[in-house]
């Protein structure tokens, strides 16, 4: 029992493991032999993985729910006291588990991917750092130290999505990531201040305890929340403010893999989550983030249908997949969100890395058009992403049939129309994977010049355990309905308080179920018969298009209307300030006081004329006025 | 009083020994006389004396103002040695002219009486004249000792009719007589005898450059061989302020509302005048000019916030701008002699390349007559300002920190010419006396800078 | 008699430089001596009474020379005598006209400067205040750059006319005073003046340190002369000479008069959050990167005034934790310029570019200073900027939320900068681009060591300042609403 | 001695103002409107006579000699001025040709 309870309190290594992984390779420099870094990364996080599994069971065996580890005082001034702490209870450990799981497959397919670039040990020195700081984001035990984790891993997004940083655009994009996530972080460290001077105290075992005291619907808490989701919003690429992932493609796919779809991304939903407590106090904010989560998941799929960048298309579909977790959030059902984080990690992270192996195939093409026909010569990465294919779109028993099914349940059980609404999404989530998965493996292949062939060892084997992991993940959290007893959410209890709602009859939900499969069934064969029967291939950008696909394709002009609210009028804002203000008025004004003087300097000088007879005169002039002065006075 | 005979003799007897032909021991003999005077000067401290009816009373006061005015004199003599060098005859005659000149201060210190005080101001304009038109070949030079006497003289007519107006008033020319005869009016003097000590002040603000009395200085300044201009900056605004000090003090205070406020045009009128003039000004020695015009402005608004203490801040503050003064005319004279001789502010370009030791003590003076600190100059700015704060004129204090802003401006352009480069510029030589008193005049201003923090704290 | 050492040894280091004729043999003795001055002050700090406040007086010249500290007194000499040995250091293996003047003015300009911060009389602060003027002023005129000659005559002017001002205000003061008057601010702060005073008198005394800072609208000097300046001129404005403004201001403006403070309050904060949001916007466009830099630390140093001035117990212990931070940042981050100058030869962004292709370990330590400057946790710059904005928070979000801005231009312009300078493709007009050096490594990762290290462990500066911070309650009591939001 | 100053006294002491008053702004009117050195130097001497006339006149009305010895004074200071007043004409002329006051104008601005 001692050694259960020393070994949780030095649960602290876990994020240590990534932090010297990065340190070493950092240092190191280029002194690391061919692979070394690879090998060094990958195996810190495995063995940040390993802790966290035995952790797992140390817990569980010793029936602790939760532990907090204090490592020093952070912040202790006056009333603030802010320890730098990690809490580890169930919530914790899953993201844990999930960040370091699937962490290490994608450093490993990385060895394998990374393998040509020069820069492969800046590579896993900042993979390691982002590691790094997504545990410490998800074993915080306070707002402030998730904070550091938060901001970290966004630094870490801005550096990978710069990887390649003689790109210009490439640049530009982590700008923007970076940027549009300090937006949502202001709105985060607000949330945090006025959740301090409401509590006190920003540690969320001592906020949770003092929020249950607080009456539903009190303004403060209402507008703690918002402010918080204004992070989350950041963070999730939801809209507003979703337009740098996207973007954010441009860094190395197995990037995109685990920061952009599996661990980074989800920050926001673990980081609600968590806050479930106070979430539930606020169902203004509750609804606000429905709306979100629906109007993000609808239109990032929409746009997914038209794009032709295989990882647009799967960026797109994060994006509405995020908006999945924060309807399933909305809807006060937060384990379930955290499920699909789990399953969504899984299957995303395998589309991914597939779309990576395709990619590295190709010799560097990301464009669908100009693919087709892999399904022979890319047997391993076809199966796989097959799999990880049928998991995003619903069809049991693959995981992502158990987490998207609870939530389209959930939203059934809210409201009607938010349901009919959300199976549309999933729906067209299932057309567009579809769509992605018959041009890129069936056919002919459209590019001539290129030669595929299946990726290394090092790239396959993750490949196949995530597929593992796709088809099966979703048994974690087997519903009743299928003789499961839901042990996924059960074990989340503790950590989050998902709002109670009468559970409906197992015969409505085999309806839906049903009506749900044969949707996707028909979406499917139109799929089929769109782009393998009748092979028709997407335009090509210069031909013309309708009105609403051209809408689509260019991703509702959400970009360029960014462009012209805020960087346009940034930009003639910085101008007029440096030109019309500090360079014409403020500056010529403080010059012109000094200018004004020695003009009059120069009249005064003027007026010594050098001429006897004006001096007498003024002389005489001086007197007789100074006598009718003190005559006068 | 010994010290006025003996100077007087000194005088006379530099004159003879101008018919030796021999330059060098005319300086020396004059510096030992004045040494004399000084030894002379401070023997009579606290044991006061008073000579021909009390018309004349060396007190404390006086004999500080001598002993400042004597250090002074022997300072500028100590330049004078090189200065004179080249000039070939006369040399006797510039010597004893500034004794004669100093014995006329001697008497605007110690006054008592009107008639003292206009043979004082006389005694020391006239040998002035002439030293103003020490060069006689000099076009400038003439003209700027004819401006001088041409104004001093029209000056000294109101001066005589204003004594004349208040004796006619008054019957006595005895100042505390007269200051006994103002009161019993309580403040609602006479027109004909506020007319006539309007008068005198005006002759003595004609002295000390005043505005808008100041129109002779710049050109006189500018004309005049620039010892005998470091002279008339130095000594005769120390002896203008004295008498004028002391003209308040002994027979006009308090003040009748009416000639106060004149006072406090004046002095606003010559910050003003002093600072902004001097902002655009291209020549150095008009620069100081205007200068020492503001610097008129600013003992004035001491000596009319608080007269009784401010007799301390006028002693210092004349002195300690006398001595950046001085060297700052003698390193601009030997600037001029390496450059083309236009007396522009930027012959001192190229000084800090060639001569960083001089260019630092240059600055040094500079700051001080700024009034920045650790300088006598700040120190000095600095006990006027207690003074005018303290009494609540916070107006015109505000007025006058404006002024001094500007006179940064004017000094730190002569700073930043010192220190910009230039490629012509022949050799700057300094004799090691003029080198030694230059240091000297520097560190003196750092150390009464830094040892008089006790004076107001 | 440790503060009169610290005191001196730089003065008596700079007037021994002058004798010295070696190069670098002069750099090495004011290395040496700023080293030795930043021991003193460790001993200082740890030697137990560090968090109290101590008066030392000396009798010089006749007259009260007192010495003495405080909290706040000690953050700003530890902050200038850490800085000192790498603004002296920034000059060595460098070819310097006059190294033996150069660094007598470096080293009598710290003198001056810890003169500030150690006197406990009024009188003696504007000597000091004024002292430390004249040094930089010669260092800007002599070692500056383009156009210096009329730029360093605008800043000294500009400076002095605050100063000036000041010293109207520290007579007015002196003259209030009971009994035998006197400028020791143990005496001033006790003073009773009245609100109608105090209310014009705030002007008087906050202009000089409203232009040392610079807050809007004074701030105009600033962007010219930092462009203008040398590497180690601008080091010691931006580093050290900025904060002066802030002590002054913590000084005298909230012991002695609160009334006056918290009437002009709310327009101090508008003016100087204004200049947050200003400075920012222009700094977005800047073509010159020391251009870009000198908004950006203006936009900093007026967020740290507006958090000053809400007056409450974080936002203080914010700005004084900012102190430090942004000391250490802004002089890594001139000194960044100053390689990235020294190895393409130029500073405007559009003629740069993918240097980090030939000097990767400039860019990475310039990504940390970079981070550091728009306050990414774990470096000291967040945990100053949270508290300040949490200060800032408590008069009213909105306060809060503009301040926070900074959070988000601030990332707009130095990512900008950073990626004109650093990323893309290597223009190739540059002559051969090396790495870092030895002495780059030297300067650059203890000041990246502190700014990290304070990032994670800031407590030791929350220690150090606790005491004065509290004790300013007492100052601020007349105020009642204050006090109270002192209280929790 | 006394008969003078009763004969003075015979005149009353306005007259004697009011004509050294006339006196004196004569002499002022000539100094601020001649253009000749030499008449220029003879106005001014006509304003200490001016003063002097007024001195005498109060000294003989206050019965108090103080004023007239100033008198003597204000003739030997004025003696000595023009002294030095004629040879710097006297220079001047040598050096451009001229007593005309308004020639003299080098020094300006």
């Amino acid at each position: 029992m001692v050694g259960a309870i020393t070994f949780i309190n030095l649960a602290w290594l876990v994020p240590v493991f990534p932090l010297l992984g990065f340190l070493i390779i950092g240092f190191s420099g280029k002194g690391l032999m061919h692979n070394m870094a690879g090998i060094i990364g990958s195996s810190t996080i495995l063995l940040s993985f390993l802790y966290t599994a035995t952790l797992f069971f140390v817990m569980k065996s010793s029936g602790q729910d939760s532990a907090t580890i204090t490592l020093f005082n952070w912040i202790a001034i006056g009333s603030m006291n802010i320890p730098f702490a990690f809490l580890i209870d169930h919530l914790s450990l899953t993201m844990m588990l999930v960040i370091t799981g699937v962490g290490t497959l994608i450093h490993i397919y990385s060895i394998g991917y990374m393998h040509h670039d020069e820069r492969v040990n800046t590579f896993f020195a900042q993979m390691n750092l982002f590691t790094f700081s997504m545990l410490l984001l998800v074993m915080g035990a306070n707002y402030l130290v998730l904070f550091i984790g938060w901001e970290g891993v966004g630094l870490c997004s801005y550096l990978l999505i710069g990887f390649w940083f003689k790109n210009p655009a490439y640049n530009y994009a982590a700008r923007k990531a970076f940027i549009i996530n300090r937006i949502g972080d202001l709105g985060f460290i607000l949330g945090i201040i006025l959740l301090f001077f409401t509590f006190k105290t920003v540690t969320f075992s001592e906020v949770f305890a003092q929020a249950a005291s607080f009456p539903t619907g009190t303004t403060v808490i209402t507008l703690i929340t918002i402010l918080l989701l204004v992070g989350a919003v950041g963070k999730s690429a939801q809209i507003p403010l979703f337009t740098w992932l996207p973007d954010a493609m441009a860094g190395p796919t197995p990037v995109s893999a685990l920061i952009h779809a599996a661990t980074m991304v989800t920050a926001g939903i673990y980081m609600i989550a968590r806050s479930s407590i106070l979430y539930n106090l606020a169902p203004i904010t509750l609804n606000i983030i429905i709306g979100i989560g629906l109007a993000t998941a609808l239109m990032a799929a929409i746009i997914g249908l038209k794009q032709n960048d295989i990882k647009k298309v799967l960026a797109y579909s994060t994006v509405s997949q995020l908006g999945y977790m924060f309807l399933a959030l909305g809807l006060g059902a937060y384990s379930t969100a955290v499920f699909h984080v789990t399953t969504h990690a899984f299957f995303k992270a395998l589309l991914f890395l597939g779309a990576g192996s395709v990619i590295h195939a190709m010799g560097g093409e990301q464009d669908i058009m100009k693919m087709g026909g892999l399904k022979s010569k890319m047997p391993i990465t076809y199966w796989t992403f097959l799999a990880a294919t049928l998991a995003i779109s619903g069809i049991p028993p693959f995981s992502g049939f158990f987490s998207k099914d609870l939530i389209l349940n959930k939203a059934f059980e809210h409201n009607i129309i938010l349901y009919i609404l959300a199976l549309g999404g999933a729906l067209i989530t299932c057309f567009y994977m579809f769509r992605l998965l018959y041009l890129v493996f069936f056919g002919e292949q459209r590019l001539t010049n290129a030669h595929p062939h299946e990726s290394p060892q090092a790239m396959t084997i993750p490949l196949i355990v995530l597929a593992v992991l796709s088809v099966f993940g979703g048994f974690l959290n087997v519903p009743s309905l299928f003789g499961g007893n839901s042990n996924f959410g059960s074990f989340l209890q503790s950590a989050t308080t998902s709002l109670s709602m009468e559970e409906m009859s197992h015969s409505t939900e085999t309806i839906l179920i049903l009506v749900s499969l044969a949707l996707l069934g028909l979406v499917i064969y139109f799929a089929y018969s769109t782009f393998v029967t009748r092979s028709s291939v997407p335009k090509a950008d210069s031909e013309p298009m309708s009105f609403f696909g051209k809408v689509v394709y260019n991703k509702f002009y959400i970009d360029e209307i960014y462009d012209a609210l805020f960087e346009k009028p940034l930009g003639f804002l910085s101008d007029f300030f440096f030109n019309k203000v500090e360079n014409a008025v403020l500056d010529p004004a403080v010059d012109g006081i000094g200018t004004l003087t020695a003009r009059f300097g120069t009249l005064v000088r003027k007026l010594q004329q050098g001429n006897m007879s004006f001096y007498l005169f003024a002389m005489v002039a001086g007197i007789l006025l100074f006598i009718i002065f003190i005559l006068i006075i | 009083m010994n010290a006025i005979i003996f100077t007087t003799i000194l005088g006379i007897v530099l004159l003879y020994l101008g018919l030796a032909h021999n330059k060098k021991i005319l300086a020396p003999a004059a510096i030992l006389g004045l040494l004399i005077t000084l030894v002379l000067s401070i023997k009579d401290w606290n044991i006061g004396s008073d000579y021909f009816h009390d018309m004349v009373i060396f007190d404390n006061f006086s004999i500080a103002f001598n002993v400042s005015m004597i250090i002074i004199t022997i300072l500028i003599f100590l330049f004078g040695i090189d200065y004179y060098k080249r000039m070939e005859h006369h040399v006797a005659e510039q010597y004893s002219l500034m004794i004669f000149a100093l014995i006329g201060a001697f008497l605007m210190t110690s006054f008592s009486n009107l008639i003292m005080l206009f043979l004082g101001i006389e005694i020391l304009s006239i040998p002035l004249y002439i030293l103003a038109g020490g060069k006689k070949s000099s076009y400038r030079s003439n003209e700027a000792s004819f401006k001088y006497f041409m104004l001093g003289s029209f000056a000294t007519a109101f001066f005589l009719f204003g004594i004349a107006l208040v004796y006619g008033a008054s019957a006595t020319f005895y100042l505390p007589e007269i200051k006994v005869y103002i009161s019993q009016f309580n403040g609602n003097l006479p027109p004909m005898l506020l007319i006539g000590l309007l008068f005198i002040l005006i002759g003595v603000a004609f002295k000390v450059a005043a505005a808008p009395f100041h129109f002779w200085s710049p050109d006189v300044y500018e004309g005049s061989p620039t010892l005998v201009t470091a002279f008339m900056a130095t000594v005769v605004k120390t002896a203008g302020f004295a008498a004028f000090f002391r003209l308040l003090g002994m027979g006009l205070l308090p003040l009748p509302v009416p000639l106060e406020k004149a006072l406090w045009v004046m002095t606003g009128l010559s910050l003003l005048i002093g600072n902004i003039g001097a902002m655009k000004q291209g020549n150095f020695k008009r620069l100081l000019a205007y200068s020492s015009i503001a610097h008129s402005g600013f003992l004035m608004l001491a000596m009319l916030s608080q007269h009784g203490s401010s007799v301390s801040v006028l002693l210092y503050y004349t002195f300690v701008y006398s001595l950046a003064t001085i060297p700052l005319f003698i390193i601009f004279i030997l600037v001029k002699r390496a450059s083309n001789g236009e007396e522009q502010i930027a012959d001192f370009r190229g000084l800090y390349q060639q001569k960083p030791w001089l260019a630092v003590f240059i600055t040094i003076l500079l700051v001080s007559l700024a009034g920045i600190p650790p300088t006598a100059g700040f120190m000095a700015k600095y006990q006027v300002f207690v003074l005018s704060i303290s009494h609540g004129y916070l107006g015109i204090s505000i007025f006058a920190i404006l002024m001094a802003i500007v006179g940064v401006y004017y000094y730190f352009y002569v700073v930043r010419e010192v220190f910009t480069e230039s490629d012509h510029l022949e050799t700057i030589v300094v004799t090691k006396l003029n080198a030694a008193l230059i240091i000297a005049c520097g560190l003196a201003v750092i150390v009464f800078g830094i040892f008089t923090w006790n004076l107001p704290i | 008699m440790i503060l009169l050492i610290i005191l001196l040894i730089p003065f008596v280091a700079s007037l021994l430089l002058l004798l010295v004729k070696h190069a670098e043999t002069v750099k090495k003795l004011a290395l040496v001596s700023s080293v030795l001055n930043l021991l003193l002050t460790f001993y200082l700090l740890f030697s137990g009474s560090s968090t109290g406040v101590a008066t030392q007086s000396y009798v010089f010249a006749g007259s009260q020379f007192s010495l003495g500290y405080d909290g706040v007194s000690l953050v700003m000499i530890l902050l200038t005598n850490l800085l000192f040995p790498f603004i002296i250091l920034a000059g060595f293996n460098r070819e310097q006209k006059q190294p033996q003047i150069l660094y007598a003015l470096i080293l009598f300009a710290q003198s001056a400067l810890i003169g500030v911060f150690l006197a406990q009389n009024a009188f003696l602060f504007y000597i000091f205040w004024e002292l430390s003027l004249i040094p930089v002023y010669f260092i800007l005129l002599l070692w500056g750059g383009e156009n210096r000659r009329a730029i360093t005559l605008k800043f000294f002017i500009y400076t002095l006319a605050g100063s000036l001002f000041l010293l109207f205000g520290i007579i007015f003061l002196y003259q209030l005073t009971p009994g035998l008057h006197t400028t020791d601010f143990a005496v001033i702060n006790q003073l009773v003046i009245p609100e109608s005073t105090q209310i014009w008198l705030f002007w008087i005394l906050f202009i000089a340190f409203a232009i040392k800072m610079p807050v809007f609208p004074f701030h105009t000097w600033q962007p010219s002369t930092y462009t203008m300046a040398s590497t180690q001129g601008v080091m010691i404005l931006a580093g050290v000479m900025t904060k002066m403004g802030i002590y002054g201001a913590l000084r005298f403006l909230f012991p002695i008069i609160p009334l006056g403070v918290l009437f002009w309050q709310n327009t101090v904060i508008i003016l100087s959050l204004i200049v947050v949001i200003y400075a920012s916007v222009i700094a977005f466009r800047q073509a010159n990167l020391k251009k870009l830099i000198a908004f950006s630390s203006m936009a900093h140093i007026s967020l740290m005034a507006a958090a000053m001035f809400v007056l409450n117990y974080y936002s203080i212990q914010g700005v004084l934790f900012q102190v430090i931070s942004h000391g250490v940042t802004i002089v890594a981050l001139f000194y960044l310029v100053h390689i990235i100058e020294e190895k393409t030869g130029t500073l405007e962004l559009s003629q740069m570019g993918g240097i980090k292709l030939i000097a990767p370990r400039l860019a990475i330590l310039m990504l940390i200073v970079v981070l550091g400057s728009i306050a990414l946790p774990l470096t000291a710059g967040f945990v100053g900027e949270f508290l300040m904005i949490t200060g800032l928070f408590q008069q009213s979000v909105w306060f809060a939320a503009i301040g926070g801005i900074t959070m988000i231009l601030g990332a707009v312009y130095m990512l900008y900068a950073y990626q004109r300078v650093m990323l893309g493709e290597t223009r190739a007009d540059y002559k051969p681009i090396t790495d870092l050096g030895l002495l780059d490594y030297c300067i650059l990762i203890p000041l990246i060591l502190i700014l990290l290290g304070l990032g994670v462990y800031p407590q030791p500066i929350f220690n150090l300042v606790e005491t004065a911070v509290v004790a300013m309650q007492n100052f601020l009591l007349p105020i009642a609403n204050v006090a109270t939001s002192f209280a929790n | 001695m006394k008969e003078i100053s009763s004969a003075i006294q015979i005149i009353p002491l306005d007259y004697y103002i009011v004509l050294s008053g006339t006196l004196f702004s004569i002499g002022l009117m000539g100094v601020l409107f001649r253009r000749n050195i030499i008449a220029i130097l003879m106005c001014i001497e006509l304003m200490f006579n001016s003063v002097n006339l007024l001195l005498t006149a109060f000294s003989a009305y206050h019965s108090d000699p103080a004023g007239q010895v100033f008198v003597f004074f204000i003739m030997i200071v004025a003696a000595a001025e023009v002294a030095v007043g004629l040879s710097i004409v006297v220079m001047m002329k040598r050096n451009v040709e001229s007593v005309d006051i308004n020639l003299l104008n080098r020094l300006k601005w």
